[in-house]
Parts: structure tokens; C-alpha cells; sequence
């Protein structure tokens, strides 16, 4: 399998096939002598603008202290969750639970909902 | 029974979708100033737009991916992004232009001027994309934009001499003024190639759950309603040339524009082109304003849909929110919607290239489209485009300056 | 040592020598059971050409142009990778011991 | 216009900038006289609203006065410009009885006031191809 082709950027929807962002990064472990595996997905604002350029990185993680959801770090899927890649990366998480839905459920919240006709996030 | 008729919606959207405040206007303008003349840019944009639609339809019913899907999935974050901020200025641009479109056409109606309107007309293009769904806004704006056909019947009626027009199909130098006649050019092709529509297309067609049945029904929407619509901008050409030309009157503003129909249909010709404005640019405000949406949710895998409540896909609906309050401040101001338009037309010319290349590399993609890519037909077609459009990056901005 | 492996896609390689080789562009990747293994890494422009899954447009007109060598992969097993300074990988051996694939 | 004090973007300086050359303002006077008979001649047919009519009539006066007044400030050698001024501001008082005329709603009063504009147009028309001729 082609790593950067075909997982890097895929969308990636959990086991309801909620979409749940695209893989924004993948962690690899390098042991001293061991094959090298790859251990995470990361999830994120940061680890996308970091991407771009280092110092938009550390400006994305400044200003998503600032405002916004507050979390620590990049959301990381354990390589474990993947269950199948196909046209999207398929996980066996549970999407809100990830923090991978915080943004989209910090924008309906203190936004989209305030605005009348918006409906709630939370309704089925 | 369901496809026919979504064949008959979707040449009615791309009627909708093609004639909106940037085509009538340079087309007008072609034909005041120039008469037939510019008539081959139409047909040229018109070709290159049959494919390009085509090609997204099929990209979408094919892989299940739309065109921005694909292009984050293959290029990775960082060309996506220049491709997010150059498409998304000059799409917001062109929002801006239209809203002031559908503004000006109510100044025109009732006297009241169009910084006026820029509120009322956000809150209801807003509004309609809050409460409505993706099938209300395709076909409702574009049966609504049905009336611009009253532009085919003012062509006909004002009795053109068919064989200039044929004639004027083939490019040919002018014998005025060259660098306004080469502004002219890349804002009719800018204004005919417009990367939004693509966007908006593909998404559709994931948002009606298209398939590999749907290719046909693809080509045929593809082909006949991008032809309707050209055919319309080439009525609004020839109005302009029958109509304005033997005044002398150069359209520099949306009033002037206003007189275009008022020879062929004495009776409602001037409500007619209001009402055609006011329609057509809604329609493509909306289209826009979806597009740009559509463009950041799918480039950021967020969910997205026009046909959920906007708490369920809080992110696309903030986008959209955003970008249509912020189109309306410009109007706000009092800055002339035309200028905006010409503006914003030549540099849909100047983004091409970035639109257009990773496109020719998607359409022969063999893990996304297997059998379906492009054919050497259609490849030489999007080669041509891109050669087209980079001689429209290279020559747009200088003649911006020159020619407007 | 955890790397990422985003920022390592287009980073320049060189060889024992000290001898540029090419920028890594692709991870080819074996899965097996829930663990997922590097088997070896893919450098140079045609790695870019491949990952874009751009052959059916590429391959005529390298073959047009009869340049062979344009069109040419280097398959750098894991063994032979030293990511110890992830912003300036080297290879433990020379280049000309590489294997071109295709 | 407003839009030039609020330009966005640093083409639009330039465009602001830009000096039309005598021949393309001509042009211009040509397209205004045109704009406001033919925005006459729909309104004698009681095919656009009065407002509409009279602020085209407002505008294209507007604009003659500010386009002549930008030529006459450094007027081409071929152009006698007592003439054109004379005719410019005796097309100018037309368009503005006009606009009076809309609001009395008199038809008759305004087709004299067009006809009398249309005989300043054939004057500045055959002043303007002399410029273009003259090129």
C-alpha cells in the first residue's frame, strides 16, 4: 500500500459513517534497528498548517489556545482503530469521543444554534 | 421518469448557473462596443465549459469524489490550500458582484439606491440557504432565471443578419481599440470558465447520489444546457450590438444596461432585464455561496450537506454565513457592482491555470476513474484550456490596467 | 523516535557520500493484522509522478521522448534509511548500490 | 463616483489613474448623449419608470458634465471647443427639462426637449469622428 497516496489527506469516517475530518498526519516509530512503524493519525488544525509552514503551525496552536475548544495537542487515532481504506479511512472509533467533532461541535453550539432555524446539534 | 426529469432540472440550473451579472455584462459590453465581433469568445468559453462541466459530473459519478475531494486527496494540504485562497478570493469577488447585481436591478425597479438593498438581499440569499434545500435552491432559482430567455426573443426579433453573426464566430483582429478588444476577450472566457460552476456541479451531483448510470444523463445536461446557456449570452451580445451600438452607448453602467431590450420589446423590455438580473444573479449568488461552502467543507473533510439542518454540518454553515454577510459590505459602501464584475471576471482568468492543471491530472486518474478517464478528446480539450488560460493569467493583468 | 511522517514527504536525501539522491515522496506500507509496517521508501520525481497517480499522462511522453532515465524510482528499503535527523535523512549506503524500480 | 474613493485593490488606483485619451472621452460624451435619448425614447413610450428615467437623465448629465470638463481642461487641437462646449451644455440644459418633465409626467414638453437633444447629438457625433478620424 502506498502510504501518502492513498492514507495521507483521505477522508476518514467512524464506525456510524459520521465524517470526521481528513488525516491531517501520521506518526512513525523509528526503533534503533527495528522496521518502522506507523503508530498514529493525527487530526488537527495544527498538524495541517504545520504542513504549510512551521511558524503557521505555532501560530494555529497559540490561537487555538486562545479561542475555540480548548484541547491539548493534536486529536491521534491509534493505527489499531483502522478497520478498512477504501474511498474514505474507515475507524472503529466513535467520532465525538475522538475530539476529532470538537470544532464542528463548538460552532453549532456557541454559534449556528443561536441563530434561529439553526436546530441543535444534539437532536436526532 | 425521475432521470427525464432531472435531466430537464439540470439544463434549467445551468441555464441559471451561466447567466448571471459577469456574462450579461461583458457580453453587453462586447456588443456595444464592438458588435458581433467577440461573438467566437462566447463560442469558445461555451466549448471549453461543455467539457470541463462534463468531465467534473463524471469525475463525481465515477469515483464518488467531488472535484475538490479529489484534488485535496491527490495534492496534498499545501497545494490545496493555494488553490483554496486564489479560487476563493475571486469566488467571493464574483459574490460580491453578484449580489450587487441583484441590488441594482431593484434600484432600477424602484428608484431606491442599490447600497440600500445590499442588507435586505444578503439576509434573503442567506436565508434561502438556512432554510432551503439543495433541490429548492437548484430549481427554484433557476425556473425563476427562465425569464432571461426573454434575451433569445429580443435577438430574434431585432432581426440580426445571421451570416455576420456566423461569421463573427471565428476569432478576428479588431480595427479599434486592441488592448480594450483583448480585455473584452478575457473577461467574456473568464466570465464563461468559471471554476465555481465545476464545484458546484460535482457537488451535486454526490449531494443527488449520482452513479455510473448517471453518465449519460451527465453528458446530456453537459452538453445541452451549457449550450442553452452560451446561446443566451450570445442573445445578450447581439442585443447589445443591435440595440446600444448605433447609439454610441458604451456600457460603463448597470442604468445603461437597462435600456438593452427596451427597442425589441418596447412593451416590458425594461422589466424584463430587471427582472432577469435580479433573478439571474440570485440564482448565482446562490450557486456561489454554496460553492465556496462546499470548497471548505470537503477540502477539510467536514460534513456537508445542504439538505441538513445547519447545526448538523455546523462548520459548512458557518462558512457560508460568514462569506455572505461579509459579500455585502462592499455594496454597503456604494462600491460600483460593474467594476466589481469586470474586476473579478479577468482574474477568474488569472486563477485558471491553478484550477484547471491539477484537474487534467485528476481526469486521467486510474484509481478514481479506471475506464472513465479522459479520452485523448478530452485531454486535448483541457490541454487547450490550459494553454487558454495561461495566456489569459499572463495577459489578463496587464490588460486590466490597459483596457478597462 | 516518533516522526511525522507529513513533514518527512519532500524532504532531500542524500547518500553516505554526502551525494543528493532525491526528496522522498512516497512510504510504500505493509498492514498486517492492526499493526502497519514501513517496508521501504520511494525518492525521486517519478515517486512524485507515481504518487500522483499521474502515469497514463506522464508515461507517452516520457516515451515520446525517449528519456528512459527521466522516468526512474529509487527503492530505498527501510534497512538502508537513517531518519536519526528526520529533517536530513540519509542513506547508510552509496547510491549507485540502489535499485531503480520500473 | 464613490467606488473610486473606496478602491480595493491597487488595480483600481491604476484604472483611476489612467488618463483616457481625447478620443475615448469623446466616445464617452457620445455613449451619455445616447444613454439619456434612449432612456427618453422608453420613457415617451411609457415602457420605465419615471424614477428610473429621471436618474438616468440626473446621471448622464452628470457624467457629460464631468467628462467635458475633463477634455475641455486640455483640449485636442482638431476640436473647436467653443463649439462642443456650447454644444455640451445646451444638450446638458435639454436633459435636465427633461428630467423636470418626467416628474410633471409631460409628454409633449418632453418629446420637444429630446428632439431638440437629438439634433445636439448629430453635432457632437460629427465632432467625435473628426477626433477619431484625426487619430
Amino acid at each position: 500500500m502506498h502510504l501518502i497516496r492513498d492514507v495521507l489527506d483521505k477522508k476518514m469516517v467512524d464506525r456510524e459513517h459520521c465524517d470526521m475530518g481528513r488525516v491531517c498526519g501520521l506518526v512513525m516509530h523509528v526503533g534503533e534497528s527495528s522496521q518502522p512503524r506507523i503508530t498514529h493519525i493525527l487530526i488537527g488544525g495544527p498538524t495541517v498548517w504545520m504542513r504549510l509552514h512551521p511558524a503557521l503551525g505555532r501560530l494555529s496552536t497559540r490561537l487555538a489556545g486562545m479561542w475555540g475548544p480548548r484541547r491539548e495537542g493534536a486529536v491521534k487515532i491509534p493505527w489499531s482503530r483502522v478497520e478498512t481504506i477504501g474511498r474514505d479511512v474507515k475507524l472503529d472509533v466513535e467520532a465525538r469521543d475522538t475530539g476529532a467533532l470538537d470544532w464542528e461541535i463548538w460552532i453549532a453550539k456557541h454559534i449556528i444554534e443561536r441563530i434561529p432555524g439553526g436546530g441543535s446539534e444534539e437532536a436526532e | 421518469m425521475k432521470k427525464i426529469l432531472q435531466i430537464t432540472l439540470g439544463i434549467v440550473t445551468s441555464i441559471g448557473g451561466f447567466l448571471e451579472i459577469g456574462s450579461v455584462m461583458t457580453a453587453a459590453q462586447a456588443g456595444a462596443e464592438f458588435g458581433y465581433q467577440l461573438l467566437w469568445a462566447l463560442l469558445l468559453g461555451t466549448l471549453c465549459l461543455i467539457f470541463l462541466v462534463e468531465m467534473s459530473g463524471r469525475l463525481a459519478a465515477v469515483s464518488r469524489h467531488t472535484v475538490v475531494d479529489a484534488m485535496r486527496e491527490r495534492f496534498g494540504f499545501p497545494f490545496f490550500f493555494i488553490v483554496l485562497v486564489g479560487i476563493v478570493l475571486v469566488a467571493f469577488m464574483v459574490l460580491v458582484a453578484e449580489l450587487g447585481g441583484i441590488a441594482y436591478g431593484m434600484q432600477i425597479l424602484t428608484g431606491i439606491g442599490f447600497p440600500w438593498w445590499a442588507i435586505p438581499i444578503s439576509l434573503t440569499v442567506w436565508l434561502l440557504m438556512w432554510k432551503g434545500s439543495f433541490s429548492l435552491i437548484e430549481n427554484g432559482a433557476s425556473l425563476l432565471g427562465l425569464v432571461t430567455i426573454s434575451f433569445m426573443v429580443a435577438a430574434i426579433r431585432l432581426r440580426p443578419e445571421w451570416s455576420s453573426v456566423g461569421s463573427a464566430m471565428l476569432p478576428s483582429m479588431p480595427h479599434g481599440d486592441k488592448a480594450r478588444y483583448g480585455f473584452l476577450a478575457v473577461s467574456i472566457l473568464g466570465a464563461s470558465i468559471s471554476p465555481y460552476l465545476m464545484y458546484f456541479y460535482s457537488s451535486g451531483a454526490i449531494e443527488e447520489k449520482w452513479d455510473r448510470t448517471y453518465l449519460p444523463i451527465n453528458r446530456f445536461i453537459a452538453g445541452f444546457g451549457m449550450t442553452f446557456g452560451g446561446v443566451l449570452s450570445m442573445a445578450v451580445l447581439i442585443v447589445a450590438a443591435l440595440a446600444l451600438r448605433p447609439q454610441g452607448i458604451q456600457l460603463d453602467t448597470f442604468p445603461q444596461a437597462a435600456l438593452m431590450l427596451t427597442t425589441a420589446l418596447p412593451k416590458y423590455g425594461f422589466y424584463f432585464f430587471a427582472l432577469s438580473m435580479v433573478f439571474a444573479c440570485f440564482g448565482a449568488a446562490l450557486e456561489i455561496s454554496l460553492a465556496i461552502a462546499y470548497f471548505f467543507a470537503q477540502g477539510f473533510g467536514w460534513n456537508w450537506s445542504q439538505n441538513l439542518k445547519p447545526s448538523k454540518n455546523a462548520r459548512f454553515a458557518f462558512v457560508y454565513t460568514l462569506i455572505i454577510l461579509l459579500a455585502g459590505i462592499p455594496l454597503v459602501l456604494g462600491i460600483d457592482p460593474i467594476k466589481v464584475t469586470m474586476m473579478s471576471m479577468a482574474l477568474t482568468s488569472a486563477t485558471l491555470p491553478i484550477a484547471i492543471v491539477p484537474f487534467l491530472f485528476l481526469m486521467n486518474d486510474p484509481i478514481f476513474l479506471g475506464k472513465h478517464r479522459n479520452g485523448w478528446i478530452s485531454n486535448s480539450v483541457v490541454a487547450i484550456v490550459i494553454v487558454i488560460s495561461f495566456v489569459l493569467a499572463l495577459i489578463s493583468i496587464p490588460l486590466e490596467i490597459a483596457g478597462a | 523516535m516518533d516522526i511525522n511522517v507529513e513533514l518527512l514527504v519532500g524532504t532531500k536525501v542524500r547518500d553516505a557520500n554526502g551525494e543528493s539522491v532525491g526528496r522522498i515522496e512516497e512510504f510504500l506500507v505493509e498492514r498486517d493484522g492492526n499493526s502497519c509496517r514501513v517496508v521501504s521508501y520511494l525518492i525521486g520525481a517519478s515517486a512524485l509522478v507515481d504518487r500522483l497517480a499521474a502515469w497514463t499522462l506522464v508515461r507517452p511522453v516520457v516515451r515520446a521522448l525517449h528519456a528512459r532515465k527521466l522516468y526512474s524510482v529509487y527503492d530505498v528499503p527501510w534497512q538502508e534509511m537513517d531518519l536519526s535527523d528526520p529533517a536530513r535523512p540519509k542513506l547508510r549506503i552509496s547510491v549507485n548500490d540502489l535499485r531503480h524500480v520500473k | 463616483m464613490r467606488a473610486k474613493r473606496f478602491a480595493i485593490v491597487p488595480i483600481l488606483l491604476t484604472l483611476a489613474c489612467k488618463q483616457p485619451t481625447p478620443a475615448e472621452q469623446m466616445d464617452s460624451i457620445v455613449s451619455w448623449l445616447g444613454t439619456a435619448g434612449m432612456a427618453g425614447d422608453a420613457w415617451l413610450r411609457h415602457t420605465t419608470p419615471d424614477k428610473y428615467t429621471r436618474q438616468t437623465l440626473e446621471l448622464s448629465s452628470q457624467r457629460l458634465q464631468e467628462i467635458s470638463g475633463e477634455l475641455l481642461k486640455a483640449p485636442p487641437a482638431k476640436i473647436d471647443t467653443a463649439i462642443l462646449d456650447a454644444t455640451l451644455t445646451r444638450s446638458r440644459a435639454h436633459i435636465a427639462r427633461m428630467a423636470r418633465l418626467v416628474d410633471e409626467r409631460n409628454s409633449p414638453g418632453f418629446r420637444r426637449e429630446l428632439d431638440s437633444l437629438r439634433i445636439q447629438q448629430k453635432v457632437v457625433r460629427q465632432i467625435a469622428d473628426g477626433v477619431e478620424s484625426a487619430k
